[in-house]
């Protein structure tokens, strides 16, 4: 059976990752930098890919990366979103990885795992599972089109497009890029619009469609592992809030309604890890039930996440309503992040085919 | 004591006074104080306070018949607080005089209300308020922090609750106040919610002078005061009838019919669900109002703000993923200073996240949850350590 | 708007039909009865139809009935429900009823009026919103078939089948009932058999289905009504028993997550009540919105009542997962209930059709 | 102290032994004794007591090894509270005596144990029990009833917790005594539920003499002990790793696939959540196995009983809804005798029926809640006014 656990490594990334975060992206200093004009903490970005290293933890040696696996990314991710920290390493060590390690391996790769440069896959953020339709036109090599509501493409230096049937890397110089008034303030989308502009040609065909579609996959089970952590921090701000916050002379958390909804988001949470771990695992070992995983995971992890994001939020009572308190951008990522790649009634349909489930029969249709 | 006035002599009284009063040609301010004097504001209320001692339910043919004339409004929703909590407590409890002083120009909507209740540290259990007066000479010097004030910045006058006395439990050491907002000492800072707005406030009293005589009810009764305040306000939820879709699930339906693109099987299940239980609600609504309406209120009022929050809160939801793309965009985060919520106006992420509010203000879900069950259901109570010790000594 | 309140008169008539069952089906006589080979009470129906004379509650005068309506009726099945009493008035006085009313007057309306003779539509108590399927053939006005799960057919004088387009009475004794171990102890349902019996014909084409219609959408309006009555009594025995029960020195009902729970059931129930009184009231006056009125009640009163029933047993505890505690009772009428006459999913499909919110289009369909 | 044993060297003595006793001639009790006496009976506990001191994890692999070798088994079902509960609290608590007496023939089967805990006052609340043990001459007169006693009719002994000082408060006067089943004064009676099955009893004791040698650590020490049993029961339910659809689950999914017409777009969408929430489940349980084995026991195992109940019942309620019709149907009202739940085997009404079961039974889905919410996330406990009083003068 794959293995649910996390190694001693993985502890050790979780714990420098973590000790980074705390360090230099506390909440109220998140909550000062979405409401600046650059909304991404490029500083905090370059030290956690570059001198964490974390940036290229999925990538091969061979590319200059530290040849681990996206289970070991997965970590980082759980990190990240206890932290909503506002950094694209979802978009680019994630999605953009996993893109061009499907594509074949490039320079920007390379580029990539150094921390040197930054990418995002140019597909709206609440793409499902199932192949995105292109809305990008090729003509002589030459890209003309708009995408609507990339994630982690603000900071990048260059986007990966499929585009007519095709997958190219652009110079995000090239594109103009209109940053969106975004739901999840820590991690804002933009317009993408492509006017006659260069491209180099990586994937073609099918090629090009799979690597995109493993782009979404690996990004989908690692977004799970984020709404886990997530998640943990919700419970925990939560559960420490009520041990501390007195009415009626009592501790709110002594009270048995809030303990038993707060069991439940932990019961919630507890199987999130595990469903986690599994997509994250099956993923690093190209597990053939690879599919399976990641729809569950997204499927489930999902709304834990927002029911922690909202329980933390309606416990905390007033204080847990303002803009003060950083509760909010946690449901803001949790609810961004049940939408971002597929909503979770999405994968539970994606399941539904994989696992012989079907729905009822159209009329007409035979038995 | 006379029969209470019918319908019919109600609405005789409201063709005279049309009759007599041009809406078109008097002065709006004028007109309402004429209304008001000739007891046709609140009828329920006393003959000289701006009512007709007449039945509560005759009240919404005579707004009816105002509106009908294109009589000018009193503005209900930008004065809600002063008529539906302030007024009730001033006729419950206030003096002759404060009755006089107060009434017309709050109906009238000459002078702004708002509510100096919730703490930092007193909210569900607002019995536990901290804000200290301490009497001095001919009235009370006022110290202390309220939040969750809304329409403190337009507000001419205030309810205030206040602990008096320290020493004895929390219920009996509390007094209520009319506080003017334009004294020395308030000062009103915006506080912003997750949603960017500030529609609330946080006030700051610092030795704040309130003269005795806008003293509400007896010194230690603040809390018996402040149970017809809120009482009050959970009625004033109910609101008119409403028609089916009436509510966020139109906006809801409407999306649904008009995108069929967006349409999912799985989604479709939460829609039918949601539509059913949103129509529930509103059968529930109409219910109850016919209960009022034949003088058997029930107790079923006490679950409508519940259902509203739990609503809104899982339409909203639903929106937001029926949308997908479009509802990871918000339409602004600058901070408006809004008193009134506008879910339809606003983006759906908007109504996502406001509607978060709507099981916390105004008594949250949870209390309304206890209050249900032991008011409703005579389930027994928590056991409780703070009734019995002094304000001053209760853990915290 | 429709009038949701009860009149003086339906308050008097839930009084008397009230004590007449608490003096003659208390909870023990009605477990002994559905552990005897007579599950349904004979004498107890005679005294309700004929004695208090609630058979022809909905039954013109003209037919010797009350002349009253269905939203009378509604009264009386809330407080069968409550009493989970083992009496055939849904079959006979309900639904049978309906459908003779709108196949135009027979004498045997009579005589359910008069309460000498008990009816049941000889269809499967779980048939859904829609026409039911007939499985029964006519040749030469001799009846051949089958039909699966009838309720209160067992006791039955008279039998109204739908087959080969038309409507027929049947005399119950020319039919073989072969009880069924139902679910639902208190209202045990049985498979008919018919095996060329002569049937008189009522109704034929869309008149048979339409009354055949008629009668089961009083029957769904009206099992809300039931629905009520036994989520009011699951309601009620849990809230008492929850006063008294002491655990930890303390009456359990005095625990928060408790009080949680049984105000929720009761907030579902307030809103049963105005449902299934909406939907009593606008068959009562041939309300345009009967229709969504009746999808509406199914859909909502079933799932309440089954959470009222399932929450009575969990919450007694052990006591409450005994055969000797009434608890059991309710729970399988209440999930029966919830299955009969369809189920809230089907009538959530059916009030898709009727409000306009209809589902995904299928793929091919035009927008 | 030794190195404990590892895997390669616990399966050369399961080899070592396969080849002194073959399982197709030695006698089936002769076999079971002698494993047992060889210390591969449950390899984690003491050597002398049907172990090798051996770690927990490798048990799975002897039971492997000795199943491969078609040696005959001692039945882990029909002694599931002798081996999850009685055994471990006698390992613990037990003088010499004691294990050296019941622990063979308890894991052999020859002797069939019960647990006499719930009463009908004390279920949730067990440390509230009233059953009086009285010491006279060397041993005790026990006097009181028990319930949801499982198997009491094959038992030959029973573990039992006792009140031996009413006057002093209620986790303090409690004493824990193994009981002959076979005693005068022992009455068992069937205890029917809902399903109509008898697979529980009550247990009435009038007078019963237990001997002093029977009691089970130090006199109103019984609190304690009983912790023990009640850890390991929680404990044992976790079991052996579950392929997908293992579950109830799986039984609705052959229903959905074999059945294409009934399947409906509203249930499919049911279907689909429980059947992602029975696998994340199923992953849970996995992860924990190995957290186990890895020797990083969780909390996470606290939560395995509360899931696996909901899980049950949601399921057979869809399940019965899928079916309509054939959902109306029961198997059989009759009162069978049978002592374990054969979800499988019987109809889809039996299974949602027996399901409410598993959030009462072995502690209650409200209690687990209590424990989760206190004991791994620490929030603070309920004030309580039982822990110091007398356990005679409790409210009750």
């Amino acid at each position: 059976m794959t293995d649910l656990l996390y190694s001693d490594v993985e502890e050790d990334l979780r714990a420098s990752v973590r000790a980074l975060l705390v360090d230099r992206s506390p909440a109220p200093r998140v909550l000062a930098r979405v409401e600046s004009d650059e909304t991404y903490d490029a500083k905090l970005w370059r030290t956690l890919a570059v001198e964490l290293g974390t940036g290229g933890l999925a990538i091969p040696t061979e590319y200059g990366g530290a040849g681990a696996s996206f289970r070991e990314a997965a970590v980082v991710c759980e990190e990240l979103g206890r932290a909503v920290a506002p950094v694209p390493y979802l978009g680019s060590a994630v999605v953009a990885t996993a893109t061009l390690l499907a594509a074949g391996g490039t320079a920007l790769l390379a580029e990539l795992a150094s921390g040197t440069r930054t990418a995002a896959l140019a597909v709206p953020f609440a793409t499902g599972p199932g192949a995105p339709s292109t809305t990008v036109a090729v003509t002589g090599g030459r890209l003309t089109g708009a995408v609507r509501g990339v994630a982690d493409a603000l900071p990048a230096d260059v986007l990966l497009v499929p585009a007519g049937g095709g997958l190219y890397e652009v110079e995000a110089r090239d594109a103009v890029r209109e940053p969106v008034t975004s739901l999840d303030q820590t991690r804002q989308l933009c317009d993408i619009r492509l006017a006659d502009v260069p491209g180099r040609e990586i994937a073609t065909g099918d090629g090009a469609a799979a690597a995109v579609s493993a782009g979404l996959t690996a990004g989908t089970a690692l977004l799970a592992a984020e709404q886990v952590g997530l998640a943990e921090w919700c419970l925990q701000s939560t559960v420490e809030y009520m041990r501390t916050r007195y009415q009626f002379a009592r501790p709110v958390g002594s009270f048995q309604a809030v303990k038993h909804r707060l069991a439940d988001v932990w019961v919630g949470l507890t199987q999130a890890r595990a469903v986690a771990r599994y997509a994250a695992a099956c993923l690093a070992t190209g597990d053939p039930d690879t599919p399976v995983a990641v729809a569950l995971a997204k499927a489930h992890c999902g709304p834990v996440a927002v029911s922690a994001a909202e329980e933390c939020v309606q416990l905390h009572g007033g204080i847990g309503f303002t803009w003060e308190h950083p509760a909010h951008l946690y449901l803001k990522r949790a609810k961004a992040d049940a939408i971002a790649l597929g909503t979770a009634d999405q994968h539970r349909a994606a399941l539904a085919r994989l696992v012989d489930l079907p729905g009822p029969l159209v009329e007409g249709e035979a038995a | 004591m006379p029969e209470p006035l019918d319908a019919a002599a109600v609405q005789a009284r409201v063709a005279d006074f049309l009759a007599a009063h041009d809406p078109a040609t008097t002065d709006r301010l004028e007109f309402l104080r004429a209304r008001f004097d000739a007891g046709l504001a609140w009828v329920h209320y006393p003959p000289g306070h701006g009512g007709l001692g007449a039945p509560l339910a005759l009240q919404a043919g005579v707004d009816r018949a105002f509106a009908a004339a294109g009589a000018p409004s009193n503005d209900p929703r930008r004065i809600g607080i002063g008529l539906g909590m302030a007024a009730p407590t001033i006729l419950r409890h206030g003096t002759a005089t404060q009755r006089e002083r107060f009434l017309r120009p709050l109906w009238t909507g000459e002078e702004v209300w708002c509510q100096l209740f919730s703490e930092p540290g007193a909210g569900s259990d607002l019995a536990a308020l901290a804000t200290r007066a301490v009497r001095e000479d001919a009235g009370w010097r006022v110290t202390g922090q309220k939040v969750w004030t809304s329409g403190a910045q337009l507000a001419r006058w205030a309810i205030l609750v206040t602990r008096t006395d320290p020493d004895v439990p929390k219920h009996a050491g509390m007094t209520y106040f009319v506080c003017d907002m334009t004294a020395p000492g308030v000062e009103v800072r915006p506080l912003r919610q997750l949603t960017g707005d500030a529609e609330f406030n946080e006030v700051f009293l610092t030795d704040v002078w309130i003269p005795d005589e806008h003293r509400l009810g007896d010194v230690g009764d603040g809390w018996r005061v402040a149970q017809t305040t809120l009482m009050n306000e959970r009625v004033s939820i109910g609101g008119g009838p409403l028609p089916r879709e009436g509510g966020l699930i139109g906006v809801l339906a409407r999306t649904w019919r008009e995108r069929p693109e967006l349409r999912t099987p799985g989604l479709h299940d939460t829609l039918l669900r949601l539509w059913v239980a949103a129509e529930a609600a509103r059968l529930t609504g109409e219910r109850l109002r016919q209960q009022l309406t034949a003088g058997q209120p029930g107790p079923e009022g006490s679950a409508a703000k519940l259902v509203f929050a739990t609503l809104n809160q899982q339409i909203s939801g639903l929106e937001l993923e029926l949308l997908g793309d479009e509802g990871l965009r918000h339409d602004d985060w600058g901070m408006r200073r809004e008193s009134i919520v506008d879910f339809a106006g606003r983006s759906p992420t908007y109504r996502y996240l406001r509607a978060k509010g709507n099981s916390i203000e105004g008594g949250t879900s949870e209390i309304l949850r206890n209050i249900i069950a032991e008011r409703v259901l005579g389930l027994p109570p928590e056991p409780r350590s703070d009734k019995d010790i002094p304000w001053k000594d209760l853990p915290r």
